[in-house]
C-alpha cells in the first residue's frame, strides 16, 4: 500500500471507568465542592489490535499525581474542567481552553521540554458536569494539535518485515523489550545490518550521528493506514528538530506471530509548522459522541446504582444454583410466584415468613391484631426491641421488616382481630364485623396459600371455613409444648357439580366433635402463653414451607394424595419428596411421624353444612357462630348425636 | 509447603494460590497486554496480594454478535467448539440442561431507550459554531467498531474457591451500561441466568456481573486432565491462559483476546 | 374518747403518679418550654380507711381542663409552678406563694364564692423542678390554711351511732347515697327524728330553718380523733357564717358494716379569723418529706426508664412459664449461663444464634471472615439489605443485631478466617496466622459449647481438634442440598491418667480417612454455594440448640451416653427427651434419624495422636497441616494402611 | 348471644366479655371505693371499654411485711389461707413446685440507696427559716403507716384471656419506686417471679408489674365451683371481688382492701 495521501489519524474514542465518577463525585463533596478551577489528570491508552479499538481510558487513579499507567499502557497528562451547572458546562469558553492547551504543547515543543518528556505533547482537556443526585455524568474531550501550514503527507507504509530484515527485526525486538513498558515513543538506529533501540529522549544524540534512524511509537489505531493520534504532535517536534521526511515506525502487537505483524513503517513528509506571536495555529479536536456528532457524551448510572435490583439477582442466582446443580425440574417460578397469606404475625408468622423469604416467594401477606411486646422479639424474629418499646403493631413491623431484609418483596401486614367462635359480637360493632369478615374473605380469595399460624384453636376455625368453601389451600402449623404439627387440609371441592365431592383430606377440625370455643382447655397444640420450647417454632415453619414447596411440584397441588413412608429405593411423587397429610414433630425423642386423617362429614369447618350455611349468609352465620358457637354442632348433627 | 505440592494442587484439583495467580497473571499481562494489573481502590485491597496486582483488567472488547437475539430460541451450543462443550457438559454428567424459559420470556427489550433524545437538557445543546473544524487529517470514519458492545472484563482472585473469578462490565453501542438481561444475551444459553449475577466489583466498588467460581476448579481440573493426556504437563503460569479458553465458552461472544493461543 | 383538746388535722401526703410526671415533661417539651408561669392543675382525694392512709392524689389527669376526680374522690384546685432550673427551685419565694394562695381562699370565703364551690377552699400550690434527661423529679406541695387567733377546740368526739339513732343513719345513708360521689361538704338537717342530707351550698338556707345540724365532710384521714384537712379551711367559712360552735361528721367507708364504722361526730368550738386588711393570718404549710424534715421530695424514675432491664424480666418469665407450668426440672439458669461460640456466621450461625437467644442463652459469640451479601439476608437471619448494600463484615453485624433484638445480650462478633488444613500459609503471614490460632485456642476454652456452622469440611478440622484437646463440647451442623445432620462431638478426655481413656462418641471426622483437605469434592454436606433448601438451616439449628438443652439436663452432659429410639413408656434419660448422638434430618420424607458412631482411633481430628501432636507444639503442628494435610495421614498411621 | 350464655361463660369457664367487666368493676367501685374506674391516656383506650372505664386502680395500699426477708428461705405456704392455698395448688394437681433458687440468689440487697444523702442537688438545700411555723393544729407524728412500703394496684381487662388482668407498682418506704425484685419479696414464693413480670401499662404507659393472666380463669373456674358445691350460683358482677380473693394469695402480703367479703 502506496501512494502521496494526507496522512490519517484516528480520532481517540474516550472510556471512562464508573469508578472514576464516583471518585469525582466524591471529590466534588468532599474538596472540590464550588471550586471549577482545573484539576490535574491523567488518561492512558495501549497499544492497537486489529478490530479491537484502544480507547483513551480514565480510570479511578486519574486523580492521583503520581499516576502510573498500567504495564504497557502509556499515559497522558491532562487537565479537568468540572462545572458546577450545566449552565456553565454550555458555556464554558471551549475554544480557548483548547486553544490554551495548544499553547503549552507548542512551548513544550519549543523549549525542549516535550523531548524530556513526550507524554507532553499528549495534553488534552476535559469539562465535565456530574449530577450526583441522579448520577447523571456529561463530559466532553478536547485533544488539541498543533496544526501544519499543509497536511502532512505518507510517502510510503510498509510492513515493518518489508523494512528490516529478520535479524533487524530480532534486534529490534530485544532492544524495544527494557522499555517498551515505559516509553510511548522511541528511536530506530539503522547501522549497516544493526539495529538499536532508545528512548526517545536521546533523539538529539542520536540524529547527531546515525546514517539512518526510524522514530518509533506505541500506536493506538486499530484500523490500517490510520496512524494513533499520539503522533499528531510528535511531528511538529521532529519538525522543528529538522526532520522533513521521516522514517515513523507504528508499533502494534502482536510482533511474535509473523502473520499477524501490524507494525508498519510510514514514511513521512512532515509540513511547516508556524506560530503567530508564540501561538499556534491549533486544532480543538473535541470528541464527536457515537453518532459521530460534535456534542459531549452523556452517561446514566442510575440503573447500575440500583441495589435493590442487584440483591434480587442475586438471590435468584442463590435458588437457582439449585436447579442447575441438584434439581432440573425444580419450579422456581412457580414458588416465586406463589402469594401467600399469613394469619398470624407472632412465633409462627414471622419464622414462616422468613423461611417463604428464603425461598424466593415475592408476595407475603401477614394478619395479626396484636402489637410487639417485650418478650417478643427474642422469639418472633422479625421484631427488635425497639418495636416492643414502641409497642408497634405487629403485622405492620413484620411486613416492614421483611422490606428492610429485601425490598423488592411485596409485603403487607394488615391489623385484623380474626373472629372467634365463643367471642360474641356487641350489636354496635356488628359493622365493622362485617367488614372484618369480608377482608379476611377476600385476602383468602386473593393468595394461593393460607398458613394458620394462630395462637389458639377458635382463632383457626374461620379461616378454616372460608378456605374450605373456595377449595384453597391451607397449610396449619400448630405447636405444643414439646411438638408441633404440620398439616394441608384438603380443599374440599362443593362448588362442583354432582355436590357429591369425592373424599377429601381432613382440617385441623376434623378430629373433633366439639365447637371451637372453649379457649381455655384446648391449647394442647396451640401456644399457651407460649409456653413451648424455643426451637419448634423454627422447625415447624420450615416443614411447613417446605411442603408447600413439595405441593407446588405435584401436578394435583394440594389435592395431591396424601404420602407417607417410602421404602428404599421407592419413589417419592415429586422429585422434591413426598407430600404427607400431616407431619407431626417430637423434641423427647427427634422424630417425626406422618399421619393421614381423612374429612369427617360433621366437621364444624370444613364439612358441606357448614360451608353451605356459610355459602347462604356468610355475615349472619359467621355472626351467630361467634355469639354461639353451639350453632356449629347443630348445624353438623352434632347435637343429636351427644 | 514445597513447591511440588503447590503445583500438584493445580494439576489435581483445578485450584491455585494468591501467589500462583500473580505468577500466571504476570504471564497473561506479559502474553497479552489488552490486560493489565490494577490495584483499584486501596481500602478494598486484600492483604494475600501485591497492593498494584490485586486484580486484571481488558477493557472495551468489542462483542460482535448476540449469542441470542431478543425473543429469539437460544442457540445451543452453536459458535461453540465441539471440544470445549464436551468439557462442560460433563459438568451435568449428561443431564439435559432445561432451557430457562421463564428467563427468555424476561429477556424483552430493555426499557432503556438508546435514542439520544432522552438525554436530559441535551436537545438544546447546539453545536458550537466556533468548535466545528476542517480537519483533513482526522479520520471521521466512525468505525464499525463502534457499533457493537464493548465489555470491560477483570479477573480477582476468590479466596473461598481458591480460583479466579470473572467480572464482565457491558456497554451498549451508545456507551451507555448494559443491563444484566442484556448481558445474558450475550452468554451462552447453558450459562445465562444461571452462573451469571451481579454484584459490586471487589476492588472498584461498581457493578459488575459475575460468572459464579464454584465450578472453575473442576472443570480446570477437567481441562489440565485432557492437555496431560496428550503428554504435555502445564504449568501453573497458564492457568489464567487455559482459564480464558473456558471462559470463552460461557461468553462466546466476546472477542475477549485473539492471541493467547500462541503460547501454548 | 372525749375532751377539751385542740382540734388536730392530719397533714396530707402527696402522692404523685409517674404518668404525671411523663405528662408534665411532655408539656414541658412542647408548651411550657422556658415558660415559667403558674398553671393551673388539680389534686384529689378520697375518704380515709384504719390503717390505709388516704393520700393527695395527683394523676395524669391534672392537667385537664375540665378535671373530674374519679368516682368518690373529690377534687382539688391548685397551682404548678415549674421552674427550668434548680437554682430557680431553690430560691422561688415560697412563703409569698402560699400567702397568694391564702388570700384568694379568704376572698372566696368573704365573697361567699366558697359556699358555692367549697373545693376552693382547698387551693394548693405545687412547684416542681424536673431533670428531663435524668429522670430526676423534685416537687414541694403547700397548703395554705386560715389561721385562728386561737386554736378550734375538739369539745366532743362521738362515733355516729351515739349522735344518731339507727334510723337516723339509715336516714342518713339514704340521703348521702345521690350526692356521695359529688360533695366533699354536706349538711345533715335533723328535725326530731328525721334527718335530711343537702349539699354544702345550702347551708345558708338550711342554717336560717333548722333546728339542729351538723355539718359533714368526706374524711380523709386514717387516725382515729385526728380530722382530715379539708376540713381546715371550711372552719373560716363557718365562723363567717355565724357559728361557733359546731358539730362536725368526719364521714369515713365503710358505713355499712357497725363493726367498722369509723364515723365520728366532733363538737367543735371554733376560733375567731382576723383579717388584716384583706390579708389573713396564713399558715403554708409546706409539705414534709418521709423523714419528718422540712424539704422538697424528691423522685428517680430513672430505673424504672430502663426498659432493657424490662425486656429482660419479659424474656425471662417467657421462659420460666416452661418451669412453671410443664417441666419443673427445667434448668434454666444453666441454660442462660452457658457460653455458646459459633463458628460460621452465616445462613446456620444466624439461625443457630436466634435458636440460642430465644432459649435465654446470654453469651453468644460469632466467628466469620465473611461480608454480607447481596444474596445473604433472605437466609441470613440476622442481617439487613442495608448490611449488604455496605458489606459490613459478617461477625460483628450479626452480634449488633442480636442486641437489637435483646440489648441484654452479651454478644460479641469476631472476624477470623478458621485455618485450614490444605490452606497454605505464607511464611510471611506465620505471625498473624500464630495469633489467630492463639484466639482460637483461647475462645474455645472460654466458651461451653462451639457450634461448627462452617461452609467447608476443611474449616471444621482445627475447631474440632482444639475442642477435643480440651475435652469441651461441640455440636456440630451441617446441611445438603435436602437433608441435614446435627451431632454432638465426643469430648475425649486425654488428660486424664491412666491416659487410656474409656472409647467416646465420634467426631465429624471420625467416619473418614482422608485428611480434610479437599474443599471441591467433599461438599455433600456442607454448604455448596448455599445448594441447600432453604428450610434445612432452621431445622438444624433448632435440632442443635434443643439438643444442646437436653445435654445441659444431663448429669453427664456432653459425656451422656447415646440414645435412639426409645419405645412407647420408655423414658428418656432427661426430663426433656433422649440425647442422640447424631440426629440426621431428610425433606424428601420429612424424616428424622438418630444414629450412633463411635469415635475412630485413628480420626484425624479427635484421636490421640493427633491431639497430643497439637500439645506438643500447636503452633508448628497446625501450621505443617496447612500446608500438607498429608500430615494427618501420616501421623493417625493411615498413609500405612493405605 | 343471649345473657344466658354470657353467664354460663363465667359459672362454666371463669371469663368475663368486657360488658361484664365493667359491670364486675362498678360493683367493685360501689362497695370498695378506694377502688375507682380511670381512662388512662386516650391514645391507649381500647374501643370496647367506655373510654371513662377502661381499667381500675386503687392507690398506695400498704404492704406491711416482707414475704420473704432479703436472703431468707421463702416462707412457703404461711400467711394464705389453706382453703385458697387448696384452689392454687390445684393448677399444678399436686406436683411439688421447686423452690426457684437461683431466684432467691438474685434477690441480693437492691442496690438502690434508700438514704437521702443521694438525692442529687439537695444537700445544700437548707430549710428555709420562714417556711418553719408553729401549727398546734397539724399533726406532726409521722405516721407508721409511712414506714411501709405501699402499692398502687390496677385491673385492666385481657381481652385474649377474657379475665381481669392485674398490675402492681410498689412504692418503697421514701416514696421510691420498687425494682421488680423488690416487689417479688412481697409476693408468695410459689409466684414470684413464675408468673410477675413488668411491662409498660395498657392505659398509662408507666412500666407496671402484673401477674400474667394465663391461669385467672380456670382458678376463678374452680373457685366458682367450690361457691356453687354450697349452694349458692355467683353473679359474674362480684367477678372482681372474688378475683381480688384469689389474688391475696399470689401477694398475701398487701392489705389490699379489707372490706370486699361482705358482699359474698
Ligand atoms: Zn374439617
Ligand atoms: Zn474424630
Amino acid at each position: 500500500m502506496e501512494g502521496k495521501n494526507i496522512l490519517q489519524f484516528q480520532s481517540w474514542v474516550s472510556s471512562i471507568d464508573s469508578a472514576f465518577w464516583y471518585e469525582l463525585g466524591r471529590l466534588k463533596l468532599n474538596e472540590f465542592k464550588l471550586d471549577q478551577s482545573a484539576v490535574p489528570i491523567h488518561a492512558y491508552y495501549g497499544t492497537g489490535y486489529p478490530g479491537v479499538p484502544t480507547h483513551l481510558f480514565v480510570n479511578l487513579d486519574a486523580f492521583k499525581k503520581d499516576f502510573k499507567a498500567p504495564s504497557y499502557h502509556y499515559k497522558m497528562p491532562g487537565e479537568l474542567h468540572n462545572t458546577n451547572t450545566i449552565e456553565s458546562f454550555k458555556t464554558l469558553d471551549k475554544k480557548k481552553l483548547s486553544e490554551t492547551i495548544s499553547k503549552q504543547i507548542w512551548e513544550d515543543i519549543e523549549s525542549g521540554k516535550a523531548i524530556k518528556d513526550p507524554s507532553l505533547l499528549n495534553r488534552f482537556a476535559v469539562i465535565t458536569y456530574v449530577d450526583l443526585k441522579k448520577y447523571h455524568y456529561y463530559y466532553w474531550f478536547s485533544f488539541p494539535s498543533i496544526q501544519s501550514e499543509e497536511p502532512c503527507i505518507s510517502l510510503k507504509n510498509e510492513l515493518l518485515s518489508d523494512v528490516l530484515s529478520q535479524s533487524q527485526i530480532q534486534q529490534f525486538k530485544n532492544g524495544l523489550e527494557p522499555i517498551r513498558d515505559k516509553e510511548p515513543f522511541f528511536v530506530l538506529n539503522l547501522t549497516g545490518d544493526s539495529v538499536s533501540v532508545h528512548p526517545f529522549q536521546e533523539i538529539e544524540t542520536i540524529k547527531s550521528t546515525a546514517k539512518e534512524l526510524i522514530i518509533g511509537f506505541m500506536d493506538p489505531g486499530y484500523q490500517d493506514g490510520i496512524l494513533g493520534w499520539p503522533l499528531r504532535n510528535l511531528l511538529p517536534l521532529l519538525r522543528k528538530l529538522g526532520l522533513k521526511i521521516v522514517k515513523i515506525l507504528s508499533f502494534k502487537y502482536p510482533p511474535e506471530n509473523s502473520k499477524d505483524i501490524l507494525s508498519r513503517v510510514f514514511t513521512v513528509e512532515i509540513g511547516d509548522y508556524k506560530s503567530n506571536n508564540g501561538v499556534p495555529v491549533s486544532l480543538a479536536s473535541w470528541e464527536k459522541n457515537h453518532k459521530g456528532e460534535l456534542k459531549p457524551k452523556f452517561l446514566n448510572l442510575s440503573n447500575t446504582m440500583d441495589h435493590k435490583q442487584l440483591a434480587e439477582s442475586a438471590v435468584e442466582l442463590n435458588l437457582k444454583l439449585m436447579r442447575w446443580r441438584v434439581l432440573p425440574g425444580l419450579n422456581l417460578e412457580r414458588v416465586f410466584a406463589s402469594k401467600c397469606l399469613l394469619l398470624g404475625a407472632g412465633t409462627l408468622g414471622c419464622n414462616l415468613a422468613r423461611n417463604l423469604l428464603s425461598w424466593g416467594v415475592r408476595t407475603i401477606t401477614l394478619v395479626d391484631y396484636g402489637k410487639v411486646s417485650y418478650s417478643n422479639p427474642v422469639r418472633q424474629t422479625l421484631f427488635c426491641f425497639e418495636d416492643s418499646e414502641e409497642g408497634k403493631p405487629k403485622a405492620p413491623t413484620a411486613a416492614q421488616m421483611l422490606k428492610k431484609i429485601f425490598p423488592n418483596i411485596n409485603a403487607k401486614g394488615i391489623e385484623m382481630s380474626i373472629p372467634m367462635p365463643g367471642h360474641p359480637i356487641e350489636e354496635k360493632n356488628k359493622k365493622a364485623f362485617f367488614e372484618t369478615l369480608d377482608q379476611l374473605d377476600q385476602l383468602i380469595s386473593e393468595h394461593d396459600f393460607t398458613f394458620l399460624g394462630l395462637d389458639s384453636r377458635e382463632a383457626r376455625w374461620l379461616p378454616s371455613l372460608i378456605a374450605a368453601s373456595k377449595s384453597k389451600a391451607v397449610i396449619n402449623v400448630a405447636l405444643g409444648f414439646d411438638s408441633f404439627v404440620v398439616m394441608r387440609h384438603g380443599a374440599p371441592n362443593y362448588t362442583q357439580k354432582p355436590s357429591t365431592p369425592s373424599p377429601t383430606l381432613g382440617c385441623y377440625f376434623c378430629n373433633d366433635i366439639m365447637a371451637p370455643s372453649d379457649s381455655m382447655t384446648d391449647r394442647t397444640l396451640d401456644q399457651q402463653c407460649t409456653v413451648t420450647r424455643p426451637g419448634l417454632s423454627f422447625m415447624a415453619s420450615a416443614v411447613a414451607t417446605e411442603l408447600m414447596v413439595s405441593i407446588l411440584h405435584h401436578p394435583k397441588g394440594i389435592n395431591a394424595p396424601p404420602e407417607g413412608k417410602i421404602d428404599i429405593g421407592e419413589k417419592a411423587s415429586t422429585e422434591l419428596g413426598i407430600i404427607p397429610h400431616q407431619i407431626r414433630g417430637f423434641l423427647t425423642n427427634f422424630q417425626n411421624v406422618t399421619l393421614v386423617g381423612q374429612q369427617y362429614t360433621r366437621c364444624v369447618a370444613c364439612s358441606e353444612p357448614v360451608v353451605s350455611a356459610y355459602h347462604k349468609n356468610p355475615h349472619e352465620f359467621v355472626y351467630s357462630v361467634c355469639n354461639n358457637p353451639l350453632v356449629l354442632e347443630d348445624i353438623t348433627g352434632i347435637t343429636k348425636m351427644k | 509447603m514445597t513447591p511440588a505440592l503447590k503445583e500438584s494442587k493445580f494439576l489435581q484439583e483445578g485450584v491455585l494460590t494468591p501467589e500462583e495467580f500473580v505468577r500466571a497473571g504476570d504471564l497473561l499481562v506479559f502474553k497479552c497486554p489488552t490486560w493489565s494489573w490494577a490495584g483499584g481502590l486501596p481500602e478494598k485491597a486484600v492483604p494475600y496480594l501485591p497492593s498494584d496486582k490485586q486484580f486484571l483488567i481488558t477493557k472495551k472488547l468489542p462483542c460482535r454478535s448476540r449469542y441470542r437475539e431478543e425473543g429469539a430460541e437460544p442457540k445451543k451450543g452453536e459458535m461453540v467448539d465441539d471440544d470445549w462443550l464436551a468439557v462442560t457438559s460433563a459438568i451435568k454428567d449428561g443431564e439435559e440442561v432445561i432451557p430457562d424459559m421463564v428467563e427468555d420470556k424476561k429477556e424483552k427489550k430493555p426499557e432503556v431507550d438508546d435514542d439520544d433524545e432522552d438525554i436530559p437538557d441535551m436537545e438544546e445543546f447546539d453545536v458550537e459554531d466556533n468548535l466545528v473544524e476542517n480537519d483533513p487529517a482526522a479520520s471521521n470514519t466512525v468505525p464499525n467498531i463502534q457499533s457493537t458492545r464493548t465489555y470491560d472484563i477483570s479477573i480477582t482472585y476468590d479466596k473461598y474457591y481458591l480460583t479466579p473469578k470473572i467480572w464482565l462490565l457491558g456497554y451498549a453501542e451508545n456507551g451507555r451500561l448494559l443491563t444484566p438481561q442484556e448481558i445474558f444475551m450475550d452468554i451462552s444459553a447453558d450459562h445465562a441466568g444461571k452462573t451469571v449475577t451481579v454484584e459490586p466489583h471487589p476492588h472498584l466498588g461498581t457493578p459488575f456481573a459475575y460468572i459464579h467460581p464454584c465450578k472453575h476448579a473442576s472443570v480446570m481440573k477437567k481441562f489440565v486432565g485432557r492437555i496431560m493426556e496428550t503428554g504435555r504437563t502445564p504449568e501453573v503460569e497458564f492457568y489464567l491462559l487455559l482459564f480464558l479458553k473456558f471462559i470463552g465458552i460461557v461468553i462466546p461472544t466476546i472477542a475477549y483476546d485473539n492471541t493467547f493461543e500462541y503460547g501454548l
